[in-house]
């Protein structure tokens, strides 16, 4: 099994999760709200107060063939709007 | 002379403003930024805050919406108030494109053609403290000038930005429609003034329960978050010295200019000393929450250090503090006394 | 002649009560989902309401006790309203069986056999706007009806699983009755009203500096938490739908009947029309608190998609809008005029 | 080391937590809420007020012999009450 | 005779405030422990709480003071309450040696010279509840007894330990001062205290507006965040108990000499009944606020379970329930009645 | 690329994000509050009305150079105040 880790700002979490649901991901689990930095933008909680929000933690467990599929469904979002997505190995308990 | 006694009224003014609780509390949150005191409001209190606040403002401008009526001048000054919310991101876009690409041109503009409903709140209180009358029906455009300022700062990317954008194509105005007339604040402040008019009529035993929890928390309320807001804008100023001068001279020259325009329109329209201060602020203050948010979804290639940091950084502290009581004085000049 | 005139009055009191303010926040809430409007009242926000109303309507229970004493009516009324706790779940059961398994049948009747603190509270605010008298220890039931609802529950899957279940070796009935009787909300609703009758016996400083938070304050977060809870039902109701048809009309027709039942018992009890207003609310309503808690750790067979949905999808709303009114005109026709 | 993710309901925390003691881990950590989907149920805030809460994330860094144990007191509660739970290498920084 | 009086006196004392609902509701907290009841106040709510009581009780003390003036014993009574919390923590030092090391009673001595601003909140309303008059500038040691605290129970640990330590090579005694008094709690209530002062005098009808906020919404807020308190003064005490009988001890005698000591410096300095009540609370209470804060920064080696623990899960609820009373009748023994 | 999972106290997130600054890492997420338990302390969310606050979970995807500059920066700071750091294995989606 692998596990991937998304991290996007809680704007496009609607979006990312329509993407998992169509790639047959077989569950996956939502933190928020996160902060965080990357190479050159920022965020914090400040922003909460406006609906712009900071950012989620979506993590799924599932095999490598959902991942070839979010592949092609995800990085394109990630690249337009930011954020993060890298897989590791992962065994069931 | 009477220039003389104007300016002196402004000075008076700008004090009256600056030491209210609500500035106070203001400057208070902003303070502990630079002296990095340890003081967080964390998520989501303030969230909290922003929404008993629209919650409330809409409530009370229904109550007032259905004792006033629609006759008058409300039909017109309404209209008037969503055409300027697509005219000054016009003028805001011609003056930044001297210095900032299409896109990040087009998402200041429209954040500046739209409203901050904390510094209309805010100028509420301000004519409260100063026993000067307005009309209910104002809190309307509130719920009203997002979306044209998000659709014409979409026009001018469109129109300015020649080669194709990777998410523009038959790009989904339905989804941008829906983002910036569903967005959650605009909805609710909508959804409460139409809630208070419809209980004022009906159900006057249930506005009667109602009305502690939107008039007499209401002011506490506003400080508290204002506390918030001072951390948030002086963490946001830091980010605008960064953008450079002129976004900092952009920030607090442009809501003066419109501001005057404001005045101007209000004349025309002949309102009165407060409801001619609200369109004037509405006419000034710009966006942090339903344009930043449609930007983010539509225009991505814009920096939102920029649109956010401008409208928070500098244009919101600057309503707040001496906007506020400057347009007064800018009303007592241009509206006739007698209205 | 006289069922015109009730069904007139019924239709009156709809109205009155649709149009009050707690309503259309809820129905506002309920459009925001269907509309896909970005509204949301993030965690723990709603949880922060529902302590509040807890603790502010055992409050103000304690004090209307302390005040009317527990004499008369008081003791019979309770006895019998946790006794319906009991009865209501058997008659569910029997009905539900003709379409679900046992586990999901006994956890939907354990849900219909307990309370909504939430609807109690809108009927009391709906009495105070009617200008309708009602006894303060109509409350004390909101903490003793979850546990016998919850107990025959599970009495009832006992009796109907023919095979052991992995969880219910020498199972801990302990447990339940822990989780039953010392659920948060059940405690604090419980623990208030204690405090609102000592504090009013011994304390009256300091009841007396309560009264604004517990009363002035209600009526406003009781609007706030309908929102939440607005948005909650329409999402639940698409759940629901998804259950079909039986699922549907039983969490409109079972209340009804069981408010049927319990004004037949309100007038045997001889109550007024306040107190028998507020002891059909505990019967038709259904609980989203401590029983679906219970029931998740204790029947955990049983699809919670069932028992939440058709408790605060249908029922709830129904409740609160149709229900209520409904209710008063049932009561309006069973109540001797005189009590 | 390994690193053990847990995502259950909020209401089994605290015999999930039992079972982390009993077993002998260091240590773990808790987030939550956490929202969430598996293959046939669905988790949001939106219970939040209920007391019936969302999920819960738990982390725990051990030794492989723990998760010997664990293995034996914490898949029955998943299997029955839903949850899952994975593993996977870690080293201390 | 006088003492059986005075004795006499306490009970009544005791039994008043034990039977408030601010305590009630601290024990319905303790006892959900207890039972194990599933009541639990999720962050950041009783961040809110705290939040609004500091800011409440800032500006509070701030518009006393506008309408007291600080002439008088103000200034003189301020800075002996100051000088206390250096003294305190000596004394306390003496007496932990006996079973700690150099840190952790270095850091138990800096808790209880420091104040609980909960513990002085429910000092005032027992006063409002006794009709005992006090004064609004009792309030500015709160903001000021931290930093003076947690200087001398740094002196200590440098004093007491003779290797030098890894964290303090060339210790960063501006990193604490900065920890000391730009706490956020610390320099919430000193801000509000300010705001309060000056909006007295420049903004009447700001101050106004606020008034509500502060007051009638004030003791709920107590009585809810002291519910929390309850909870966690349950959870330190289990704690406590581990860490063994010399420090339950402590945190219950030491109080009590604190209190001998304030009552006497009290009538040294000529206080009335009230002031003469908030200044023992002063020195009898302890911190749990921005000294365990500073003490894990720059001491910690010493073990939170000891200093966190006995200030939360004894001298809090002792000061809350029996404390105060008993207080009040040690200052009816000390003080003159003339005053 | 590697996966750094720090989990340390509120108090100390500052100080860990400049570690983070300096040791040139592109980017990181923070999730707080965070609960839990390590061998001998116990954190609740229960001092969050204090200020002294909970846990806060740190992730940071970074090149194996920059863990070296952290093991540096970072471990004294565990080693003194307590929390935990761990490096696993990931590669982007
Ligand atoms: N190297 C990283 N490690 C962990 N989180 C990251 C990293 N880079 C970015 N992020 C997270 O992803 C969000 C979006 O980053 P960006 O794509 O750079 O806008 C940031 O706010 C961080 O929360
Ligand atoms: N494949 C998955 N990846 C990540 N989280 C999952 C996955 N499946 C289930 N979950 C989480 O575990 C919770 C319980 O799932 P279940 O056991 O299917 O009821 C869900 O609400 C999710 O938060
Ligand atoms: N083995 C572990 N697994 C996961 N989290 C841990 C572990 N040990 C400690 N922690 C976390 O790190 C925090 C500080 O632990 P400590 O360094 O033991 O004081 C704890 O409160 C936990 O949140
Ligand atoms: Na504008
Ligand atoms: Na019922
Ligand atoms: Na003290």
């Amino acid at each position: 099994m692998k596990r991937l880790d998304l991290i996007v700002s809680e704007r496009e979490l609607e979006s990312v999760i329509k993407a998992l649901d169509e790639a047959g991901a077989p569950g996956y689990s939502v933190i928020r709200p996160v902060t965080g930095r990357g190479p050159d933008t920022y965020v914090t909680e400040g922003m909460d107060f406006s609906g712009l929000g900071a950012n989620a933690h979506v993590i799924v467990f599932c095999e490598i063939e959902v991942l070839e599929k979010l592949r092609v469904s995800i990085n394109p979002i990630l690249n337009y709007y930011g954020g993060v997505a890298y897989v590791a190995e992962a065994s069931p308990l | 002379m009477i220039t003389a006694t104007a300016t002196a009224l402004d000075a008076g003014l700008v004090l009256a403003n600056v030491l209210s609780p609500k500035v106070l509390f203001f400057f208070l949150g902003a303070i502990a930024v630079l002296l990095n005191a340890d003081l967080e409001i964390p998520a989501p209190l303030p969230k909290l805050f922003s929404l008993y606040l629209l919650m409330a403002v809409g409530f009370r401008g229904g109550m007032a919406l259905a004792k006033d009526g629609l006759g008058g001048q409300v039909i017109i000054t309404i209209a008037v108030s969503v055409l300027m919310a697509a005219v000054i991101p016009l003028i805001c876009f011609c003056i930044l494109r001297l210095r900032f690409d299409v896109f990040n041109a087009a998402a200041i503009s429209a954040t500046y053609g739209s409203i901050s409903a904390v510094t209309f709140i805010a100028a509420e209180s301000f004519l409260q403290a100063q026993n000067i009358s307005y009309d209910g029906f104002m809190v309307a455009p509130l719920a009203l000038m997002e979306s044209p300022a998000i659709i014409v700062g979409l026009v001018l990317v469109r129109l300015g930005s020649r080669q194709a954008r990777p998410g523009s194509d038959g790009m989904n105005w339905r989804k941008v429609l829906h983002e910036s007339m569903l967005n959650g604040y605009v909805y609710l402040i909508a959804g409460s003034l139409v809630i208070g008019f419809i209980a004022s009529i009906y159900s006057p035993a249930g506005v009667e329960k109602m009305e502690p929890f939107v008039y007499k928390f209401f002011y506490g309320v506003l400080c508290f978050f204002l506390l918030d807001m001072g951390i948030v804008a002086a963490q946001r100023f830091k980010d605008l010295k960064k953008a450079g001068a002129f976004l900092i001279f952009f920030a607090i020259l442009m809501p003066m200019f419109n501001a005057l325009i404001g005045g101007l329109v209000a004349r025309a329209l002949g309102l009165g000393y407060g409801n001619a201060l609200l369109f004037i602020i509405l006419c000034s203050s710009a966006s942090y929450i339903a344009v930043p948010t449609a930007m983010r979804m539509t225009v991505p290639e814009a920096n939102p250090r920029y649109y956010i940091s401008s409208a928070l950084g500098l244009t919101f502290p600057f309503n707040h503090t001496i906007g506020i009581p400057l347009y007064m004085g800018l009303v007592y000049k241009l509206i006739p006394a007698s209205i």
